[in-house]
């Protein structure tokens, strides 16, 4: 019980604040910082809805709606405060969204929300205490949960040719064309299927960059993700070592395994390019929360997280394995932290000379 | 049929070899404990209190076990029957155990007592108290933050809504424990059944006091000079009562009535010392 | 040589012992709320369930199988393992006490308990032959390892956590094994056994 | 060329207000409250009764075991009062009460003249340690200690510590500008008690005029003025001496131990002042400063002179008052009191109008490791704080280092959760240091 | 406490204790077996013909095949009517084993899932009439699994697709295995299908 | 000895499963649906029943050296009988349960019964405790097998019950949503009483008109 805070017994007219020092701090906030990254990935998600038309805003706007209301039910019902206007749900709502497939039956979306916010974030305590990347656990919920819609999936509408007018005239209707992804396609039919679906090896690069691919909404344009991404590091709200990290041993390594003529005859660009590594590793390994705290330690996670994603695409029975790497390297973060911590100031004496 | 025999002599065959098997290991391998040990684990109350002054309970019991010179009364917790046991246990004579409670000595409520500042720290008095001692303008009460009622392993504190922690006698098992983690060293163990008790810590002048709080202690010494007994001595500016001769001799407490402050309270649990205490004194 | 590799990541990863096979959830939900007893339990574990599924396959081979006594391999089975362990245990104590705090009071808690029966039950019914058993029983024991030992950092972690009061303990527990389980789909298909 | 500290922040520095105004001596108050306990360690014991008349200068109060220091008059006058009066480092304490008589008399017989050349380092600490010289740089550390290292370790290096790298305050560095012989003189005599022959002053970038002028009138002398990068904390001790000799202090150890030792400037005039005049230290150089005062300014104020009285002395003020803090802003302790009192240890006064004090209650952190980045210790600041959230106070000292904490607050100033880190730490600390004391007294 | 009354003669008792006990398990044990084991036997056996008869219910005998593990011939008053295979491939977890029963001239007449570790819901959706009905019919040319439906050809079950094509490769093997049985001369049939299988399975 | 405590204390405020903790595995692994659970439940009861009767009256001649490894045999001779028994006359169930049928032996839930109570007291209050526990872990099993079963396909015991409409999330009858399924119900099981709890701490300070 904490002392209820009385005003009665003011009996001087000015009380001085006291707190223990410093007494002046920088102008960063949590609040600031969420919504900072949410309008980095606005760019990305505004281009899902071009992309795949107004499913994407809905499913969009289902993800937000769900955790915005989960998290204010939730601190309702355990009498907190209540603290949805920090963006941090929004937060987990919109990258929930940006890994779900477009246009999914609506329920999905509110069942991933739940799932992400009440499960992952709310047992735990809330913003802070979560141990596990609450957008991944609400999409490998969903994932386990109805398989099929989750693989299901839109046909990019501005195409191959990059038909960006037609595609912004087309926004409004709910056709649902269904293909497969770049990964999929890989997994099930072989990299030449994949090339020639695209009509050549640069324009595929050159899709898997812009985003004029089919995919998870808000995963399609690695070049807008990567420039969130750089603003987030310019702002030093997360460390470029972590992007680098993970996407560069995903690009080494499936250099080196991922090929059929032999080692060192995989396709780099290509599995780094698509999937949802380009979001994951600049939005999702660098989630403060779920990862460790120490630089060197993110960037064992980084590597940690390439490592399981390549072996997932490679070996696993799923196309793709950002998110289960990432949660996967979650589970090991109280690891890492244990392990990996600063060299205290003055733990390596030098040699105190004496005469 | 076959199989079923084939069964039956396997089945004993096992039996007979691990039977041998266990009962050689057991003579040649086993390790003694000191049964005992677990005897008195399990008699100690698993408060795990740290009271007794060992890191928990099982490393009491291994200490009183095997080293003659630890006392089988240190349980606070278990009080005497605990003790009794755990003596006839080792062996060892039990002395009789003061049984003692809990006392918060301060009335400062928020009503009553002052707060200079507006302290936002963390809610904790040993916090508050190294900001230049706290946001309470008397610097000997109590700063209302708890850190008492944290470490209380018996739930036999509760913080009242006054400001000021109160003490379940049922409950308390006078370990002390809140008496070491305050920074005023406002809690006192005293025996259960004392008439009446200073409610007050205070060392300041009556001046002083009377500036800070409503309900201090001015060290007018009207008590001491009406009790028949000469169980109240003013120390420093506050009243102090010998828990022993109270405890013993008096029975009409006249303190009570003539204390102006009326900060000496009949030793009743519960009542949160200020607002009930004139009525409490009428009736 | 991959087989076995294969094997042994089968076994310690994708079929996860506790987070798919659901073997061992006392013992992973008991003793994961310290980290160093569960890394001491994790030792303990793969090196009792690989040397009893050692002993019992030898068993099983050369007495049971022979007289056609099948359906004595669970009493039989849990007999050795329990009298085995106990005189392990008694002969740590007595000969290496140091070892003994660390790795041997665990000893008996795991003697009966499903993961060490499991798996002689699992190569029996797989018919393994002895060196598949063995690899099999270090792959379980390494995976039953891996598991017991993020989850009790993980959940030495929430002890930080301003988890809700009516889920603290073992209700958590089950919802962070339960994540845990569904960051461990992600292997689910990879070796198809 | 020199090495970089590793962390601390970069706060907006706020010496404009002050840093170009010359120092004012202040009219002697009416009433002087001289507390007998100004740093830790014991509290002196007066010598003094009510009722004396007392000169400036004269002893007060005396050390009880050589571990305080002694405490002089600080003007002449009546001693009215032994009694608990607002102490800003303890909240009360006792204060020998000292109703100036106006004339600020000398005591007799107390001034010399003397030249430390002919001094021996011993007959130095002796008047060192009876004028009651102690470290003006913040933690007032008794001096002569300092300078009186043990035998078994070798000094070869004395920094001056001119960096003062608080915000706001500005009394370093008008020292230097204002008494640049005496601080030479005082490092001088630091030299010779220590026999050190190395001689560095480090100096913060944004103190160019200071630097210009030490480094004039080092000319000739031992002493290397050394340019330090704006960088907080830049002044603290450990970073001074990784920065200027490149060297660590090893956790748990003391400067000496890498062979060095810090004064600040301030301490090192009196030092000067001590040796040369015998003049005891009763009076020191106050930043008066703060978005509410009125006309914010360097003061040399008496020991013992409310705080109120400078701030009247400056104006008053402009508008309503959050936070009053003894010290800067970052390090500085936060007073409830206003009526509390010029100490030894008192650099500066800073107010923070209730607007500004923008107390954001504290969430839960969010594991981003700035704090971890802004350490200049290496710490794990969001650990300890969590560690001392959860009382387990302990295992933050055996496994995370506590003690290592120099409560810098740059954990506290990046930490987007605003948490009190630095207040879980000195909980931790206080409630470690109650258990072991309750050890060593041999209760429970 | 009563150790110190056992300690004279632990040993022996701890040997008898044992002992008596296992002795007193053996006998349960054994009596229990000896009256269950003809039942179980006979349940087993029930059991399977019950799955066969299920594929094909107007048999009336079903008559192992010599030199191969689990083939029956399933014969109405000595006519061939079908034959039955076991048959077994890698699903999505772990094997699915299956009874399979093919007319006399190498045509699918269906398949029983004996025991599978797919998921319920979704891999078992492949089990289900609605996907095993296509194969009916077919021989082991008819057999080629795609995604999107097509003419002719086997479509996948969504969600499902390793499954399906373990279904099929199943089938298919079992099949190809059969013919070559039957054409046992003509070795080499059987070395190009098992490469087909190989091919079609990477 | 009030035997009907003894039977209901395991029903609610010492389930093995939600309170003990103690024999979790099958709790997860055959629950995926009621029949299996409920086959699972009984037969763990009647193994608890049958052992805790057995040990109570062999008590007095089993060493303590020994204990273990005899409460072992008679468990996994139960055990041994009850899977033959199942195999002749349940054979689906039986197959069903799988391996977990043959690891009844060493739940830990009977073992510690066996230690608990039939080492200390008389026959019929074991075999009553025995059926209380057995009792809980049934009343656990059938509790997580419905919801399981429920939520995930819609169906109870085998008969649909959510229309075609319903479109079941598969993960609770994997093995993730089973965890969470059990996490959240003990979490319900505490919340309901700590309400009870608060309710009768709130009469009381009413009576007391104390603190
Ligand atoms: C317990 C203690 C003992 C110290 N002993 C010595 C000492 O023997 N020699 C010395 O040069 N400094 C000594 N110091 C002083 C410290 O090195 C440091 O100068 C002092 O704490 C003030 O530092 P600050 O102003 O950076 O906070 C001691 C400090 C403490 C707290
Ligand atoms: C975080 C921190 C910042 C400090 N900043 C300064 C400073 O700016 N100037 C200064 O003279 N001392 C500063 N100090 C105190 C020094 O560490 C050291 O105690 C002092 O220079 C010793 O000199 P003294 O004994 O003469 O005071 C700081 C200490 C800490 C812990
Ligand atoms: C929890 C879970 C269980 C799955 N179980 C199966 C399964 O039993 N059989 C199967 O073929 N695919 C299963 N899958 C789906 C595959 O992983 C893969 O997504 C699918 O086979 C490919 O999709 P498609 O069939 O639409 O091409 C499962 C997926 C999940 C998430
Ligand atoms: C750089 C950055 C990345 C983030 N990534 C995620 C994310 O991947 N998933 C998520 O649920 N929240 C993310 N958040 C938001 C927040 O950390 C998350 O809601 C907490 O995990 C909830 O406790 C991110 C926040 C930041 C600042
Ligand atoms: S008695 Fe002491 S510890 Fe308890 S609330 Fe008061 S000041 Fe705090
Ligand atoms: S109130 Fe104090 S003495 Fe009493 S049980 Fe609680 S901590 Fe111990
Ligand atoms: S932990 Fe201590 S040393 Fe590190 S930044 Fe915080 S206050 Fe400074
Ligand atoms: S800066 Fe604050 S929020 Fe960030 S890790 Fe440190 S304590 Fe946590
Ligand atoms: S039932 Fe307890 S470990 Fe499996």
């Amino acid at each position: 019980m904490e002392p209820k805070e009385t005003t009665a017994n003011i009996q001087k007219p000015e009380k001085l604040v006291i707190t223990s020092s410093p007494h002046i701090h920088d102008t960063e906030s949590v609040t600031k910082i969420m919504w900072i990254v949410n309008l980095t990935l606005l760019p990305a998600a505004i281009f899902s809805v071009i992309n795949f038309g107004i499913p994407a805003l809905v499913t969009m706007l289902l993800c937000i709606a769900g955790s915005i209301a989960c998290e204010a039910a939730i601190q309702y019902w355990r009498k907190k405060e209540i603290t949805v206007s920090d963006g941090s749900a929004v937060l987990t709502g919109l990258l929930l969204a940006m890994c779900l497939p477009p246009g999914i039956a609506w329920f999905v979306p509110l069942i991933g929300a739940f799932a992400a916010i009440a499960i992952a974030k709310h047992t735990m305590g809330g913003l802070g205490y979560n141990v596990f990347n609450p957008a991944h656990i609400g999409r490998a919920f969903i994932m386990a949960s109805y398989p099929v819609a989750m693989t299901t999936w839109a046909v990019s509408r501005i195409g191959n040719n990059g038909d960006f007018a037609g595609a912004i005239s087309k926004i409004g209707t709910l056709d649902a064309v269904t293909a497969a992804t770049p990964l999929g396609i890989l997994k099930q039919q072989g990299y030449d299927a994949l090339v020639s679906s695209f009509g050549g090896q640069m324009e595929m690069y050159q899709a898997l960059l812009i985003g004029n691919r089919g995919g998870s909404l808000g995963e399609t344009s690695s070049i807008l993700l990567i420039l969130g991404g750089l603003v987030l590091i310019a702002k030093k709200y997360i460390k470029w070592q972590v992007p680098v990290a993970m996407i560069g041993t995903v690009g080494i390594l499936t250099w080196a395994f991922g090929g059929k003529a032999g080692l060192f005859t995989g396709d780099p660009i290509l599995h780094m390019l698509s999937g949802g590594l380009i979001i994951g590793a600049f939005f999702m390994a660098t989630d403060m929360v779920t990862t460790p705290m120490t630089t060197k330690g993110q960037i064992i996670f980084g590597i940690g997280c390439g490592l399981i994603t390549v072996l997932i695409r490679l070996y696993g029975g799923y196309p793709e394995g950002v998110c289960y790497s990432i949660l996967l390297m979650n589970a090991v973060t109280p690891l890492i932290d244990r392990y990996i911590f600063p060299v205290k100031f003055g733990a390596l004496p030098e040699p105190v000379k004496r005469s | 049929m076959l199989t079923a025999i084939y069964a039956i002599l396997v089945m004993i065959g096992l039996g007979m070899m691990f039977g041998l098997l266990i009962s050689f290991a057991n003579k040649k391998w086993s390790v003694e404990v000191d049964p005992r040990i677990h005897e008195v684990d399990e008699v100690l109350p698993k408060g795990q209190c740290g009271g007794c002054g060992y890191p928990g309970c099982m490393a009491y019991a291994e200490a009183v076990v095997m080293n003659p010179n630890v006392p089988p009364n240190l349980c606070t917790p278990g009080k005497d029957a605990v003790a009794k046991q755990v003596a006839e246990i080792t062996g060892k004579k039990a002395e009789a155990m003061e049984t003692v409670i809990a006392f918060v000595r301060c009335a400062g409520t928020y009503e009553k007592a002052i707060r200079t500042g507006e302290y936002k720290g963390v809610k904790d008095c040993v916090s508050a108290n190294i900001l230049v001692g706290g946001d309470k303008g008397c610097t000997y009460g109590c700063l209302g933050y708890g850190t008492c009622v944290k470490v209380c392993m018996f739930d036999a504190m509760k913080m009242s809504p006054e400001g000021i922690p109160v003490v379940n006698p049922d409950k308390c098992t006078g370990c002390g424990k809140c008496a070491t983690v305050c920074p005023r060293t406002i809690i006192t163990l005293t025996p259960p059944g004392v008439m009446v008790k200073v409610n007050c810590n205070s060392h300041d002048k009556g001046a002083i006091v009377r500036k800070h709080c409503k309900a201090g202690c001015i060290g007018c010494g009207m008590c001491s000079k009406d009790c028949p007994y000469g169980a109240i001595v003013i120390d420093n500016f506050l009243a102090v009562v010998d828990s022993k001769i109270c405890l013993e001799k008096c029975s009409d407490p006249v303190c009570l009535t003539r204390c102006p402050t009326k900060v000496i309270r009949p030793a009743i649990w519960g009542v949160v010392p200020g607002k009930e205490l004139r009525e409490e004194i009428k009736a | 040589m991959s087989e076995y590799f294969l094997l042994f990541m089968g076994a310690a990863i994708v079929n996860n012992f506790v987070l798919t096979r659901y073997l061992g959830l006392c013992i992973f939900f008991g003793v994961s709320k310290n980290f160093h007893a569960s890394s001491s339990m994790g030792l303990a574990i793969i090196s009792i369930m690989t040397m009893s599924s050692m002993l019992t396959w030898t068993i099983e081979h050369f007495i049971l199988l022979p007289l056609g006594l099948y359906f004595l391999k669970t009493i039989v089975f849990v007999v050795v393992i329990a009298v085995f362990v106990q005189i392990l245990e008694m002969v740590i104590k007595k000969f290496m006490p140091t070892l003994y705090n660390v790795w041997g009071i665990y000893l008996l808690l795991v003697a009966t308990n499903c993961v060490i029966l499991g798996v002689p039950l699992i190569n029996a019914e797989a018919n393994y032959n002895f060196l598949k058993s063995t690899v099999n029983a270090l792959g379980s024991g390494t995976g039953f390892a891996i598991a017991l030992i993020l989850f009790a950092s993980l959940r030495e972690k929430l002890q930080f956590s301003d988890v809700p009061k009516s889920i603290e303990g073992l209700g958590i527990a089950f919802i962070l094994a339960g994540m845990l389980a569904l960051a461990f789909q992600g292997f689910s298909g990879m070796i198809p056994l | 060329m020199f090495r970089k500290i590793k962390g601390g922040v970069h706060p907006h520095d706020e010496k404009q207000s002050t840093e170009d105004k010359k120092i004012e001596f202040m009219p002697i108050p009416q009433k002087l409250f001289v507390p007998v306990h100004q740093h830790i360690g014991q509290a002196s014991i007066p010598v003094v009764a009510v009722g004396d008349m007392v000169k400036k200068g004269q002893l007060i109060a005396e050390t009880a075991d050589g571990r305080g220091t002694p405490v002089h008059a600080p003007t002449s006058g009546k001693v009215t009062e032994l009694g608990n009066y607002p102490n800003p480092i303890y909240g009360s304490s006792l204060c020998v009460v000292i109703e100036s008589d106006g004339l600020d008399e000398w005591q007799e017989n107390l001034l010399t003249t003397r030249n430390y050349e002919n001094l021996t380092p011993e007959e130095m600490i002796d008047i060192i340690f009876k004028n009651g010289i102690v470290g003006m740089g913040g933690a007032a550390f008794p001096t002569h200690i300092k300078l009186a290292p043990p035998k078994d370790r070798h000094i070869d290096t004395l920094i001056v510590n001119g960096a003062e790298c608080e915000p706001y305050l500005t009394s370093d560095h008008r020292t230097m500008m204002e008494y640049p012989d005496d601080v030479i003189k005082g490092t001088l005599i630091a030299m010779k008690i220590l026999g050190v022959s190395k001689c560095y002053l480090g100096i913060e970038i944004n103190k160019p005029k200071a630097i210009a002028l030490m480094l004039e009138k080092c000319k000739g002398t031992p002493i290397e003025v050394v340019e330090l990068e704006t960088r907080y904390p830049q002044g603290a001790e450990k970073m001074m001496i990784l920065a200027i000799t490149g060297k660590e202090v090893p956790s748990g150890k003391l400067p000496m131990d890498v062979g060095c030792v810090v004064q600040n400037v301030g301490s090192l005039k009196a030092v000067a002042d001590a040796v040369e005049k015998n003049i005891p230290l009763i009076e020191r150089i106050v930043t008066v400063a703060g978005k509410t005062v009125k006309d914010p300014k360097n003061v040399m104020a008496k020991l013992g002179t409310p705080f109120s009285e400078l701030f009247k002395y400056c104006g008053g003020f402009t508008g309503k008052n959050g936070k009053l803090i003894m010290g800067g802003p970052m390090m500085g302790q936060a007073q409830v009191n206003i009526e509390a009192v010029i100490v030894k240890a008192t650099s500066g006064i800073v107010t923070i109008s209730e607007k500004d004090v923008d107390y954001v209650p504290e969430r839960a952190c969010i594991r981003c490791g700035r704090c971890i980045e802004a350490c200049t210790m290496h710490l794990m600041p969001s650990t300890l704080s969590i560690l001392s959230e959860k009382g387990q106070h302990q295992t933050a000292q055996t496994d995370y280092n506590l003690m290592d904490c120099v409560e810098c607050g740059c954990c506290y100033y990046v930490c987007p959760s605003r948490r009190n880190i630095v207040h879980y730490i000195r909980q931790s600390k206080a409630k470690n240091a109650m258990v072991r004391n309750a050890i060593k007294t041999g209760s429970k | 406490m009563t150790h110190t009354d056992h300690n004279n003669n632990s040993m022996l008792k701890i040997t008898l204790n044992l002992t008596m006990a296992a002795f007193l398990a053996g006998v349960t044990i054994a009596v229990v077996f000896y009256f269950t084991a003809p039942i179980a036997a006979i349940q087993r056996i029930k059991q399977k013909e019950q799955s066969m008869r299920d594929l094909v219910p107007n048999a009336t005998a079903f008559i192992p095949i010599e030199g191969q593990h689990e083939w029956f011939r399933a014969e109405k008053d000595g006519e061939l009517q079908a034959y039955l295979i076991l048959t077994h491939e890698k699903g999505f977890d772990g094997h699915i084993n299956m009874f399979l029963a093919a007319t006399p001239d190498q045509k699918v007449i269906g398949f029983k899932i004996l025991s599978h570790k797919e998921t319920p819901g979704l891999g078992d959706v492949a089990f289900k009439p609605k996907f095993a009905d296509q194969l009916t019919g077919k021989g082991h040319q008819g057999l080629e699994l795609v995604k999107i439906p097509e003419e002719g050809k086997i479509t996948a079950v969504t969600g499902a697709t390793i499954t399906s094509r373990a279904v099929t490769t199943a089938v298919k093997r079992a099949l190809i295995d059969l013919e070559t049985f039957l054409n046992k001369p003509k070795n080499e049939t059987k070395d190009e299908a098992a490469a087909e299988i190989k091919k079609e399975h990477k | 000895m009030n035997l009907w405590k003894e039977f209901t204390k395991g029903l609610i405020d010492e389930n093995p499963i939600f309170r003990l903790a103690l024999s979790l595995c099958p709790a997860l692994a055959v629950t995926s649906n009621v029949y299996n659970a409920l086959g699972m439940g009984l037969t763990v009861m009647f193994v608890i029943t049958c052992n805790n009767m057995i040990v109570s009256t062999f008590r007095n001649v089993i060493h303590p050296k020994v204990r273990v490894p005899v409460y072992i045999i008679s468990i996994a001779t139960i055990v041994t009988v009850a899977m033959l028994t199942l195999e002749a006359f349940f054979p689906i169930l039986f197959k069903e349960l799988g391996i977990y049928l043959a690891l009844v032996v060493v739940f830990a839930i009977i073992l510690a019964r066996a230690e608990v109570f039939a080492a200390k007291n008389k026959v019929i209050p074991s075999m009553i405790d025995g059926l209380g526990m057995g009792a809980g872990f049934t009343l656990g099993m059938l509790v997580i097998g419905t919801i399981r079963e429920m939520i995930g396909n819609g169906s109870f015991m085998g008969y649909q019950i959510l229309g075609s409409w319903y479109q079941p999330p598969l993960i609770v009858i994997l093995a993730p949503g089973g965890f969470i399924v059990i996490g959240f119900i003990i979490g319900f099981m505490n919340l309901s009483e700590e309400r009870k709890k608060q309710k009768k701490e709130k009469s009381e300070i009413a009576a007391g008109g104390t603190i």
